[in-house]
This record gives structure tokens, sequence and C-alpha cells, in this order.
């Protein structure tokens, strides 16, 4: 029984944080759903919880790299809301496209200068720029509107070879994301970095010759680009430019990948562990709709269904 | 044996270095020659580690210079350091938790793949012969977090000198380590010398000075006393080079062992299938747990304090039982309440508040007899007491303890339980990283403590500490005590026969360490 | 024959199709899903939900109710209404939570055969199968034009807007820009309150303390009204002619202060209208595409007849509750 | 250079919170600009606006010293302003809503400190997930029973003077230097300064680190109760919902004012300079007629300059 619920919620010393019991929640929520209502299995449904669920799982995995480090960013909701209104200034897409990531790059790299250079506490400095970027993003783009390129509006909502894009953005995500993680040296150079920072010796991995700021500052980076790339998502998806897409989505965010079993002390965590979180937040969302939850209601059992899961994942360490 | 000519690998000149207006080196010399272990000694806060991490590239010199085969070098970063072939084992564990043995030793300089991943599979096969090398049978899949302390040394010293460096700096690199694994290490040493390579060697232990070492440079107090060959000292003159006198007593007398019984254990089993074993511990008495790494003892000294959950036993301390297995969280304060301290090994992790002040760290055990809303007294007669008795070197009370040596910080981590109103004391490798003039005095307070009527029970790894400090010693093996002897009748051979040889099954000093 | 949608809501004038009769036709039992905004924004959008619920109550015909909030998130709503698509029901109530965002879903609804009815608020497209247009313009300028003639078309007014970003804080603010453009009126101070009492009554006691010489106040409704009157009051201050919207705790003050002011009307009920909308198009009854809703503002003979003293401060007025239902929801205890 | 920060005393002063040269700057602005604000009754007024904020942030920098951190405050302040306005408890006297305000408060406390301290589970994620459903159990209870009216003693305390300054404000001062004693006075004080440099060390040196950390974060549940109340009063009329930012910013001033997770070189009234600083950002920002993006992008600058400055110092000591 213990070594069951061992395996079950630790994996403790392991480096993959626990992602079992996650995954267990989130098949458990989907067989009560196609038990309770018909229409969760049937294929139209299916195909709308992918695009409900992509800028959830984008945004998340790039919140993980930085988790990873012991790090948080909470400027990504402000991020998706400022590439929406960029969007909306007008312009082809071979410039807008560009431009975003370009703009993302400058945000994450500017949190990740200011937190490495200045000894800035993460919170502090991505909080300011969430405040930041939100008033640029006003200016831009004061209500929702205008128009976003045709081309991301059909890359969203087009198919190729009968399969939905959404699901090559899924796919994409993935593989850039793994490919940063597990196939790379900065993959392992961030899981050093966090594991110095949970330890409590923030310079460990630093005495090792690994270049700690820069591989921070990249790691914030990263994390403003798939909000920019979740941001490009949901243009196409909403059609036009809003300041407040992106408001609270940062706690969205950063409750996925913790659900998943990523530790917010860094070090610990994995990208499916992250992508289930995700995405038991996507079928719950989608369940209490279909099994017509009242919204009065609905709310709380998100809530708690969120103790639940955190609840079950004590940790060896204390804090955050 | 071919000799090569020897040449000045590395030349550090004149450096300079204080931190936050106190000096920690002023204007230091040295000079690492090819194929030669060159030993740096000096007393707790002499300035070793410092001028290392210098070379290391941690830290950056205020003033003076670094050549490195004659080329002045400057290191920013320990990249930098690492780039010109200088490899660093630092004294304070810094190995990552959350990686591998692999992924630690390759740290930096992993091999990638044709698609620019790391390398795994190539990782491990190198880490696994390096572990072999030094004689470990670790899968070197398993993470950090998961190894003793003594096996993370171990790992820690394969990081460091299985690298394609030319310069090696071992600061204390033996620790941790007991008399078979030291060997073993220096077998390391004597073929990295053998190669050519320069290595400096930092130790307290005068035994291994001398075994390995061609040269060796004093330290004190941030300046150099000098450099001299090792075939021209003595251990007495050493020590007088390094504390400006002749130390002629390392160890204390040993009392009177017979008084009443304070702690005693009966019928205790360590493991559901581990032997039963009892063991008592009078007033005025100190008894050591002395054996092989992994055998059993930390695990008994600590399920005193609820770490570990035991399978059977009867506790009595000063006549009260102790209901076993004693809580995780509430069993230090537990124990502190029936007068016993426990001094945990690891005292950076562990033991000390590295970021507050030595009289937090004093204090810190006088608190928790009190209810939380009771007022905290200052104690700060008692606190300037402590650092006096300790001689602890530190710029006042309100220095932070991290900034202190190693030596320093473990005297006022002793300070801590011996001020606390406590007759009984569980203390973990009370020298560990000590220097001997240190040592001494730390000897002398823990006898001091048995005479007035305290006891102790002492686990280390060290068996000449053992057998000089302690009246009685109970060999440990295989999770239980499988000999006790009286101090005065043992020698480190008889210990390790002991160790080694119980129930007449040979197991090798290397066999299950897990 | 026009389907009486509710008090104030006319069919626009000028080019307005009308909705094929019978095209949605369909026999009860009905399914009838709605996506809300965001119900708990604050008391008004709660009992627009409640109107909803209950109109919805009382036709036996409709056999399921399902409401659904967006919480002010563009993406849940999008998420909602595809969501009821997949539940193939038989209408789509929208309240947009901006003029843009659920434009993609409503069309893909109607292109599932669904009618989609849009209210309280306004989409770019005209996807939809009809919209009763709640006025934020009108709204804004009902009380902008209350200003101009109170003030004599001279004076500095202070402006006091709702959730910056929020097209509904647009909107009532470009009809204030209409009722001033070509008079005297000045704004001297323009800040968001965000609709809640707690930051309109920072700002009025920040303003006032700037500078307390205001002609007029401007305030977009809701909750900040009764702020800024408390704030004056506090200051033992002489309160200046101030706009508000159809809170019964704002109505008390206003009859109890005797102050200047006008109530421009935004019915929660407007909740029940989307349901007879629905209900109309269901039945196979004419509607026509586009329905205004610009009701004039209320004077204090008009408050005085709607004021209860024996309900709390947070229902609105008019409303279609029962009185069951508002003795239930808002009775003082 | 070197010799000027070897100065002990040059090395304090490099060492004070942002918040006080925040807060110092902000006064010169206001003084230079409207020097006729400058007084106590309007300052008072000013400060009195942010008496819940500031009430939080007791608790926020009691728990962050402990390595902790609660975003649960919003949906305690939520929870408590519904329980009162909506007439579930009629007739209920004024005594009994500030038992029940502490009571929800120290229950709901207890409860993330059962979670972070004895269950060890992330202290971000709990505290923000208990604010989710205490925030839908209003949601919930409102769809039956919407909040009504506040009572009116309520409102008639708040808006008390003392002399010349408000009431809540000289509350608020008083709860602050309480409990800035009792920091550094009692044991617990102690401990969490123990806790906060190393659970491990506190563990070995017998301070009961659960229950500290269990003590901190009920204390922080009431600090919300109280809060809670503060609100209430001064909005007079219930609510369904409650800045969420609220927590958030409650970090920020606490971080603003030299206390981070684990250290807390600003003490009490480090915070407490946080929380006047942005107040008095608010008012300045008023006062210059300064629009909605303005104000945001002000905001955003002024809090990171602040904190880049106090890295730089701290991280050159
Ligand atoms: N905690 C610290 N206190 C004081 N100085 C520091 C500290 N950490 C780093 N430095 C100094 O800052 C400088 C740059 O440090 P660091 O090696 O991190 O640079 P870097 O540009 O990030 O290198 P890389 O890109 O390789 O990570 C060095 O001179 C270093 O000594
Ligand atoms: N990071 C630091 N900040 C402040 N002071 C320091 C720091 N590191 C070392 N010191 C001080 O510099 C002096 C030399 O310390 P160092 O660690 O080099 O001694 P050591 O010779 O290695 O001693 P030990 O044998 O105990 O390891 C000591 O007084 C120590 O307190
Ligand atoms: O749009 C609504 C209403 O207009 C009302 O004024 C209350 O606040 C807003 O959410
Ligand atoms: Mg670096
Ligand atoms: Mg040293």
């Amino acid at each position: 029984m213990t070594a069951l619920s061992r395996r079950l919620t630790g994996a403790r010393g392991s480096r993959q944080g626990m992602w079992v019991l996650p995954l267990l929640i989130a098949l458990a929520i989907a067989l009560w759903l196609s038990l309770e209502t018909a229409q969760f299995l049937n294929g139209e449904n299916l195909l709308n919880l992918v695009p409900q669920a992509m800028p959830l799982v984008i945004t998340a995995v790039g919140q993980m790299f930085v988790i990873l480090l012991g790090g948080l960013d909470l400027s990504v909701g402000s991020m998706i809301s400022f590439t929406t209104a960029v969007f909306a200034l007008g312009g082809p897409g071979w410039v807008l496209i560009p431009a975003v990531f370009v703009l993302a790059a400058l945000v994450g790299f500017t949190n990740g200068f200011i937190i490495t250079r200045f000894n800035v506490h993460p919170i502090i400095a991505t909080l300011s720029m969430q405040y930041i970027l939100l008033g640029i993003t006003r200016v831009l783009r004061p209500v929702s509107g205008g128009t976003v390129p045709d081309i991301v509006i059909s890359a969203v909502a087009g198919s190729f070879l009968g399969v939905p894009l959404p699901i090559f953005w899924g796919i994409f995500t993935l593989l850039v994301a793994w490919k940063l993680l597990y196939g790379s040296r900065f993959g392992l150079h961030l899981f050093a970095i966090g594991g110095g920072v949970s330890s409590g010796v923030e310079d460990a991995a630093h005495n090792f010759g690994i270049a700690d700021r820069r591989n921070i500052v990249l790691a914030y980076v990263i994390c403003a680009c798939f909000a920019a790339l979740a941001g490009v998502f949901l243009a196409g998806r909403i059609v036009s430019g809003d300041p407040n897409v992106g408001l609270l989505f940062e706690l969205d965010a950063i409750t996925a990948v913790a659900i998943g079993g990523t530790q917010l002390s860094g070090g610990i965590g994995s990208l499916h562990g992250t992508v289930i979180g995700a995405l038991v937040m996507a079928l719950l969302a989608n369940g209490m709709n279909l099994t017509n939850v009242s919204p009065f209601i609905q709310t709380t059992i998100k809530g708690a269904i969120l103790l639940l899961v955190v609840a079950l994942q004590s940790r060896k360490k204390m804090g955050l | 044996m071919k000799t090569p000519v020897a040449k000045i690998l590395v030349e550090m000149s004149e450096i300079r270095k204080a931190f936050a207006g106190t000096a920690a080196l002023k204007g230091v010399s040295i000079a690492l020659q090819s194929g030669s272990v060159h030993a740096l000694m000096g007393e707790n806060g002499a300035g070793k580690s410092t001028l290392m991490k210098i070379l290391a590239g941690v830290h950056q010199p205020d003033s003076g210079a670094i050549l490195r085969e004659g080329r002045q070098v400057v290191f920013h970063k320990p990249k930098d350091a690492l780039e010109a072939g200088i490899s660093t084992v630092f004294q304070e564990l810094s190995l990552l938790p959350n990686l591998t043995i692999a992924e630690n030793m390759f740290l930096g300089r992993e091999p990638v793949t044709a698609f620019g991943g790391v390398d795994h599979r190539r990782m491990r096969r190198e880490a696994g012969k390096a572990l072999a090398e030094l004689g470990l049978r670790l899968d070197p899949g398993t993470l950090v977090s998961r190894l003793s302390i003594a096996e993370r040394q171990f790992v820690e010293i394969a990081h460091g000198i299985m690298t394609d460096a030319s310069v090696f700096i071992l600061d204390e690199p033996t620790a941790a380590l007991n008399a078979a694994d030291v060997e073993i290490l220096n077998r390391h040493i004597r073929r990295l010398k053998d190669e050519g390579k320069a290595v400096v060697y930092i130790s307290h232990r005068m035994d291994e000075i001398f075994a390995i070492c061609d040269t060796v440079t004093v330290l004190k107090d941030g300046e150099l006393v000098g450099t001299r060959a090792i075939a021209e000292m003595t251990p007495a003159s050493l020590i007088a080079m390094m504390v400006g006198r002749e130390l002629t007593d390392l160890f204390p007398q040993r009392g009177d062992a017979s008084g009443p019984v304070v702690l005693s254990v009966e019928d205790f089993r360590i493991t559901e299938r581990s032997r039963p074993f009892s063991l008592s511990l009078s007033r005025g008495e100190i008894v050591a747990l002395a054996g092989l790494e992994g055998q059993g003892q930390q695990r008994f000294l600590r399920s005193l304090v609820g770490q570990y959950h035991p399978f059977a036993g009867r506790v009595t301390i000063k006549n009260k039982p102790l209901s076993l297995p004693v809580s995780p969280g509430g069993g230090v304060r537990r124990l502190q309440a029936m007068g016993v301290g426990f001094v945990p090994e690891d005292r950076k992790e562990d033991g000390l508040f590295l970021g507050l002040s030595v009289a937090h760290n004093i204090a810190a055990a006088l608190h928790s007899k009190r209810s939380e809303l009771a007022f905290a007294a200052g104690y700060q007669r008692l606190i300037a007491d402590t650092m006096s008795s300790l001689a602890v070197k530190a710029s006042g009370p309100a220095a932070a303890v991290g900034t202190l040596s190693g030596g320093n910080q473990q005297k006022v981590l002793l300070g801590r339980y011996l001020c606390a109103d406590i007759d009984i004391l569980l203390v973990e490798e009370p020298t560990r990283g000590v220097d001997i003039g240190a040592k001494s005095e730390i000897y002398r307070l823990l006898r001091d403590f048995a005479l007035k009527g305290g006891a102790v029970l002492v686990l280390s790894r060290e068996t000449v500490e053992l057998i000089g400090l302690c009246d009685r010693i109970c060999v440990v093996h295989n999770d239980t005590i499988v000999t006790e002897m009286p101090a005065a009748d043992a020698t480190e051979h008889n210990i390790l026969d002991a160790a080694l040889s119980a129930n007449g099954e040979a197991n090798g000093a290397r066999g299950e360490r897990r | 024959d026009e389907v009486p949608l509710l008090d104030g809501v006319t069919a626009r004038a000028g080019d307005n199709p009308t909705v094929e009769a019978g095209k949605f036709k369909k026999d009860a039992p009905w399914v009838i899903g709605m996506s809300h905004f965001g119900v708990n924004a604050n008391t008004w959008t709660v009992q627009v939900a409640h109107e909803a619920e209950a109109a919805a109550a009382k036709d036996k015909r409709i056999a399921k109710f399902i409401l659904l909030d967006a919480g002010f998130d563009q993406k849940k709503q999008v998420a909602d209404i595809e969501d009821l698509i997949a539940q193939k029901v038989d209408a789509i109530i929208v309240q947009p939570v901006t003029s843009t965002s659920a434009d993609a879903s409503i069309a893909k609804a109607v292109a599932a055969g669904i009618p989609v009815i849009v209210h309280t608020g306004r989409i770019e497209s005209d996807a939809f199968t009809t919209e009763i247009q709640g006025g934020a313009e009108h709204f804004g300028k009902v009380m902008g034009d209350f200003l101009v003639k109170d003030l004599g078309g001279k004076g500095n007014i202070w402006v006091l807007r709702g959730l910056a970003g929020h097209p509904e804080d647009t909107n009532r603010y470009n009809g204030l820009l209409q009722a001033l453009k070509g008079t005297d009126v000045k704004i001297i101070a323009e800040e968001h309150g965000d609709w809640q009492y707690d930051k309109a009554k920072k700002l009025c006691e920040t303003l006032y303390l700037n500078n307390p010489e205001v002609d007029g106040i401007w305030s977009s409704g809701a909750d900040m009204t009764r702020a800024c009157v408390d704030v004056f009051k506090q200051f033992g201050a002489k309160i200046p002619p101030i706009t508000g919207e159809g809170n019964n705790g704002f109505f008390g003050q206003w009859i109890a202060d005797g102050f200047k002011s006008i109530s421009a009307e935004y019915s929660p009920a407007q909740g029940a209208a989307g349901i007879r909308a629905a209900v109309a198009l269901l039945e196979g009854k004419d509607l026509k595409k586009h329905y205004d809703y610009n009701p004039p503002g209320w004077d204090l003979e008009k408050v005085k007849k709607y004021y209860r003293d024996d309900l709390s401060a947070n229902v609105w007025w008019p409303s279609e509750l029962p009185e069951d239902k508002l003795k239930e929801f808002y009775a003082k205890k | 250079m070197a010799a000027a920060l070897a100065n002990p005393v040059m090395r304090r002063l490099l060492r004070i919170p942002p918040a006080y040269y925040v807060f110092a700057v902000l006064l010169l602005v206001l003084w230079i600009a409207r020097p006729n604000m400058l007084n106590l009754n309007v300052m008072g007024i000013f400060v009195r606006q942010i008496v819940p904020l500031g009430i939080l942030v007791l608790g926020q920098l009691l728990v962050m010293r402990v390595r902790s951190i609660d975003l649960s405050g919003g949906g305690v302040i939520l929870l408590i302003n519904y329980t009162i306005s909506s007439g579930v408890f009629p007739g209920a006297s004024m005594t009994f809503f500030v038992a029940l305000a502490l009571a929800i408060g120290l229950a709901v406390g207890l409860f993330n400190g059962l979670m972070v301290g004895v269950r060890r589970v992330s202290a971000v994620i709990v505290t923000l997930a208990v604010g989710i459903v205490l925030v839908g159990i209003v949601q919930y209870l409102s769809s039956g029973k919407p909040p009504g009216d506040v009572p009116g003693m309520f409102g008639d305390i708040y808006n008390t003077k003392l002399g010349s300054l408000p009431t809540p404000v000289i509350f608020w001062v008083a709860v602050s230097a309480a409990l800035s004693l009792f920091l550094s006075r009692t044991v617990f004080g102690r401990y969490v300064t123990s806790v906060g440099e190393s659970v491990q060390a506190a563990h070995f040196s017998g301070v009961p680190v659960a229950r500290t950390v269990v003590l901190a974060h009920t204390l922080a549940g009431l600090f919300a109760g109280i809060a809670a109340l503060v609100q209430t009063a001064s909005i007079a009329v219930g609510s369904v919902r409650v800045g969420l930012d609220l927590p958030i910013l409650a970090v920020a001033a606490t971080i603003l004012g030299g206390v981070v997770f684990g250290r807390g070189e600003g003490g009490v009234w480090g915070p407490f300079f946080g929380v006047l600083s942005f107040a008095l950002l608010f008012v300045v920002m008023t006062t210059f007629g300064v629009d909605e993006p303005g104000k945001l992008i002000a905001q955003g600058l002024i809090i990171l300059l602040a904190a880049i400055l106090y890295g730089i110092r701290s991280r050159s000591t």
C-alpha cells in the first residue's frame, strides 16, 4: 500500500516529480465524462478539446522552463494580450508573426536580464513586466477589435489531411520543448541550476562552469516566446486583438505546471507532467460544461479538485 | 619511475582578498609544480579555501596575479579556470541532488550526440568506468540525492580528478571518508602525480599529508608562513609551523567512567533483518560508534531522534523510557527536553544557519525550551562566554556564521549544544574539516563535558580520533554492534579487523555500501 | 404582430431584415443554452443570470436551460459556445465578453443550424440570428445630456469610467463625448473605477482632495455613484450633479439626500428578453435581425416608484423577478 | 569605494529596503506638486484607503519569512464580506460578525498551514486553490442569496477619527507595531527567523518547524480576517468579487519592503512602507491625471527600478 502510494505520488527522489497521479486523475475525469454524457466521446467534442486546451498547454510548457529554475513568470498573461494587440495593428502575416516573436524574446530577455544581473526576485521582475506590458497593450488596443492576418486564422481553424491544424500546433510545441529540455545541454543545465536553487546552493551549477545567467535568461526568453505562440493561437481563435484576453492566465499556467508535478522550488519536473496538468484543467472545464454543472458551483469544484490533486503531492521540501 | 622535468604550471603571486572589510588573504604567493603534490596547511580560517577558490575562478582577487605556465591570466568565473585546465574538488559538497551521478560528473562538459543532444549513454559508460577506478560500484544513473555523504564525496572527487586538466585542487576531499577510502584516493593522487600533473591537497589529517605530499605551504591568518619540502618536515615541526607552538597532547586524559547509566538501549533492531544489540552509556563516559561507512551506526543514532523507524527495541534515558518510534518531526525536541542534544554531521546543510549571526546560531537551542509566546531572552552573556571558551574566531557575535571558516563553524555548532542545558550528547563527526589545533580544543571540550557529569556518544570515520577521545568503542557492522572494547586497548588494526570480519564473513571494505 | 421582448426595446429602423419565419421552428421541449460573459462580476451580472433562469423556468416548453459562465474570459467564452454546439442545444444566447472574441464561434453555431441571440453587448460581425443591442452609447449619452442641460452647457466635470478595455465602458464613454460635443462642458479628470465601490471611493477622495471645485460628475454607473456620493457626504460638501444607474442602494441615497441626478436604464431583465427571443424563434415567429434597447433616463419621480426600502442595496431596476424571488434574494433580514 | 563599502554604517544604509526611498521620493514629488495636500488630515484619508492591503501584508510577510506564500487572502476577504452582508445570520450583533470573521480567517489560515507545514505541498498552489474554493463558495451561496447590506455600525466605526487621524489608520499602525514587537521579542520570532534561514538546521536545533509554519499561516489567516472586516466596513455593502490582485500586491509590497522568501531584513516596517508607497503612488498618479495605461506602466517601472536599485546595492555589499 505504501509502496503503491509512493509510486503514485512520490517518485520522491526522482527528477520528474509526481505525474502518474495527475495522469490517473485526467483519465478518471475522462472516464467519468464518457459514462456521464454521450457527448463527451463524440468526435466534435474531442475536436473542440484540442483547441480549447492548446493555449494553456503552450503557455504552461513555457512557464515550466522558468519554474524548473526555481523562477516564475507572471508576465505571460500580459504577453498573450500584447501579442494579440500587435497582430490587430494590421499588416501582413510575414511581418507580424516574426515581429511578435522578436518582441517576446526581447521581453523575456529583459525579465531574465533584470533577474540575473540586478538580483531582482522573479516575482517582482515579472510582476512589473506584467503591468508594463498590459499598459503598452492598452495603448495599442484600448478595446478588443482589429483584424488578424488570414494566415493565422486559417492556421488555427483549418485542417490538413483531415487532421485539424491545432493538433499540429500541439505536436510542434511538444517537439520544440522536448528538444530544448531533453535533447540539449541547455535542458540538463536548467535542471542543474534549479537543483542548486532548490537545495539552497544558488551557485552550485555556476561552480561547475555552467553559464548559469545566460541559461536563466534563455529560459525566460523561451517562456515569453511560448506565451507569444499561445497569443498567436488565440488571436487566430478569437479573430481579433484583445487587451484582456490573457488576464490572469499566468495563474492558470502556473497551476497546470504544478498539477503536473513540477516543483516550484526548482529542479524537479517534466514536460509530460506539464501537459497532463494542462489537460486536467481543460478536461475539467469541458466536462463541467457538458454535464451542465451550474456556473455558480463550477469555481468551487475546480478549486476543490486543484486542492485535492495538490494535497496529494506532498513533498520532502517545504515552501513555494 | 621516470622523473619528467618539473615545471611550474601555476604561480599565484601576492594575492590579496578581503571579504566585507576583513582580510582573508594578505599577499600570499604559491607556485605549483608539475608532477608534485602540494599540501596547503593552516588552521581553520587561515585562508586555504579562499586562495584555492581564487584559483578556481569562484572569487576574484583584490590584487595580485595568477600566472598559468608563465602567462598572466584572469579568471572571471569558474568556467574560465576549468577551461584553463584547473579542476577543483570544493570543500563544501556542491553536487546537484536532482542530477544523476553521471550527469554531475560531466556537468558543464557533457558529450553531445550528432543531433546536439546530451550523449547520456557515453556519459554513463565513462562515469561508470571512473567510478570503478575509484572502487565504487554505483550505478552512474543513480540520482545524487539518494547517495550517502561519503558516496557523494567520492562522486565529487571523481568529478574533479577524472578530468582532462593539468592542475587539480582537492580541498579537504577526505573529510567524509574512512581510512580504506582514503587509501583509494591516495592511489589516484599518485597516478596524477606520475602523469605530471600538479595537485593541491588540503587536509587537516597529518598522516595523509606525509603519505602523499611532496611540498607543503603553510598559511596563517591569511599570511604565508612558508613553503617546505615534506621530506624536511616532521608532524611536530609542521604543527609548530601552523600554530606557532608544539602541540604536545592532542587528546585529553581519559576520565572516570563509573557514573550511573543515563542512556540504555536494549534489544535494539535497526531493521527487520538485523540482529538485536544493546548499549549503555554512563555519566562521565564518552562512547564511540565505529565501523565502516554505512553499516548502520548513523541510522541507529538518527533513529533516536526520529529520522528512522527502528524495527524493535527499548531505549531508556535517565530512567525514563523513550517510546519508539520517535516522531520524525518532534524527535529532536523530545530529546532536548530530556536533556539530550544531537549534533548532525553536515553542519552546512543540517547544522547551521549560515546567513544568520553567530549569536543566533548559538542561542537557537536555548529558545526551544520555552513556549512560542514567551519572551526570547538575549543570552548575550552566555553567547559571549561560549564564544570565548570555544575560542571562536569571528568579528563578533553578529558575524554571519557562513563567513567563518569551516573549523570555526564547527565550534559554533558544538557550542550551541554545550551551552544548552544538556547532559547527554549524541555527536556525529565532531571534527569534520577541523584543523588540528581546533580538533584538540574540541576534544578537550567534549572531555570537560563528560568530566562535569555529561555523557557522549560519538560517531566518527576517523578511527584514531575515536581511540584517542573515547572510553569505550562499539564497532558496528551490518546494522548491529559486533564488538565492544575499551578504547585504551583499541588499535586501528583491531577495530578495522572487527569491522571487516564480523561473523566470519569477510566483507570487502567497499562491500555493501548501500 | 411584434413579439414583446422588453420595455424600451424596439426594432431598429432602416435596413433591418426579418429572420425568415419558421426557419428555426421546432417542437417543444427545447434545450436553450446561454453563454454569460461573467456571472460573478458584480451583483448586476448575478441578477441577469437570475432573470434569465426565472424566465426559462416560467416557460414549461423549455425542458432544460444551460447557463455557462465565461467569467470575463474570452477564451472560455469561445470554448463555452463550442461546448453548447457539441451538446446540440436548440438555441444559443450569447452575452459577448468583447465585441469580437465570440465572432468565430457564433458563426460556427449558426453554421450548425442553431439560432444565436446576442444581447447586452454587441459584436462586430452580423453572423448572429438576432440581437438586442443594449445601447451603451445611448446610456452614456443620456447621462451626458443630463449634465449638459443641468450645467447650462458650461462647467467642469469628472468622469468615472468602468473597467478599462471593456467595450461597455468605451461605448458609454463615447456616448458621453457625443453629448459634450459643441458644449463648454470640460472633463477635468478622468479615471477608471472598474464599476466598483471601493475603487471609485478611492478615486473620488483623491480627486476631491486635489481639487474640490467640480460642477458635475459623470459616472458610468454600477456601484461607483454611491461611492462618490458617500465621499462628498463624508467631507460634508455639497453633492454636485452626478449620474447613476438603476441600483436600489443608489436610489435610496438619491431619495434621502436629494441631490441632482439621473438614472440611466440598463435592465438586468435583458436576461429574460433573450429567453423570449429564443422562444419566439423556436416557435417560428417573425423576428427582426436587430433590436435596440435605448430607454430614456429616469428622474427622481420614477425612481421613487421603483425604490424598495425593504430590499438590499444590491437589487437592480427594472426587474422581472417575481415578488417571491425578489424577497428570497434581496430581503433585508 | 571599497573602503566606503566596508564602513558598517554605509553598509547598513545600502541595505535599506527600496520601499523607504520610493516613499520618500513620492512624498517629495507630492510636496513639490501639491504642498497643500501634505497635511495629516489629507494624508490620513489616503492612507485609510490602503489599510486592508496593509493588514493583509502583515500576514504575507509572516508567511514569506518562513519561505511560504499566501494567495488565499482575496478569497477570505470575499467570504467574510459575504457572510456579513448576505443576511444568512439575521440580526446578528457586531461582536458576532467580528468573531465570525476572525474564526473564518483562523480556520483558513490553519488549513493553509497544515497543508504547507505538515503535508508540505506547494504553498503557491495550495493557497491559490483555497482562494478559488472560497470565491467559489461565495458564488455558490450568492446564487441562492446574493449579498446585501452591511450593518451600519461597520461604516460608522470606519468613519471615526482619533484626533486628526482616521481610526482604521491608527488601528493599522497599532497592529503593525504589535506584530513587530511580537516578532522581535518572542521565541516565535526566533523560530520564524530560524525556519526562514534553514528548515533543516531549525529542525536539528529543536525548532518545531511544522508548528512554526502552521502558526505563521494561521496568523496570516487571522490578518486576512481583520483585513476583511476593514474592507467590508469601507464598502458598506456586499459584493461578489474582490480584487484577486490583492494577495499579489501584498507580495509585491512585502518584497519592496525588504522581506523575501526566507529573509526578513525589512522587518515589519519595510513592508509597511511598501504599502504606503503604493498608496502614495496611486495618489501621485491620480493627481497628475495619468491615464490607465500610463498608470500601469508607471507602476511597473517604479516597482522595477526600486527593486533593481536595491538588487544592485545588496549585491555590492
Ligand atoms: N554573488 C555574487 N556576488 C558578487 N559578485 C558576483 C556574484 N556572482 C557573480 N559575481 C561576479 O559577477 C561577474 C560575472 O559573473 P558570472 O560568472 O555569473 O558571469 P556571466 O556573464 O553570467 O557568465 P556566464 O555567461 O558564463 O554565466 C563575475 O565577476 C563574478 O565574480
Ligand atoms: N564568502 C565569504 N564572505 C566573508 N568572509 C569569508 C568568505 N569566505 C571566507 N571568508 C573568511 O575568510 C577567512 C578565510 O577562510 P577560508 O575558508 O579560506 O579558510 P580555510 O583556511 O579554508 O579554513 P578551513 O580549514 O576551516 O576550511 C575566514 O576568516 C573566513 O571567515
Ligand atoms: O456592464 C455591466 C453593467 O452595465 C452594470 O453597469 C454593472 O457593471 C457592468 O458589468
Ligand atoms: Mg555565469
Ligand atoms: Mg577551507
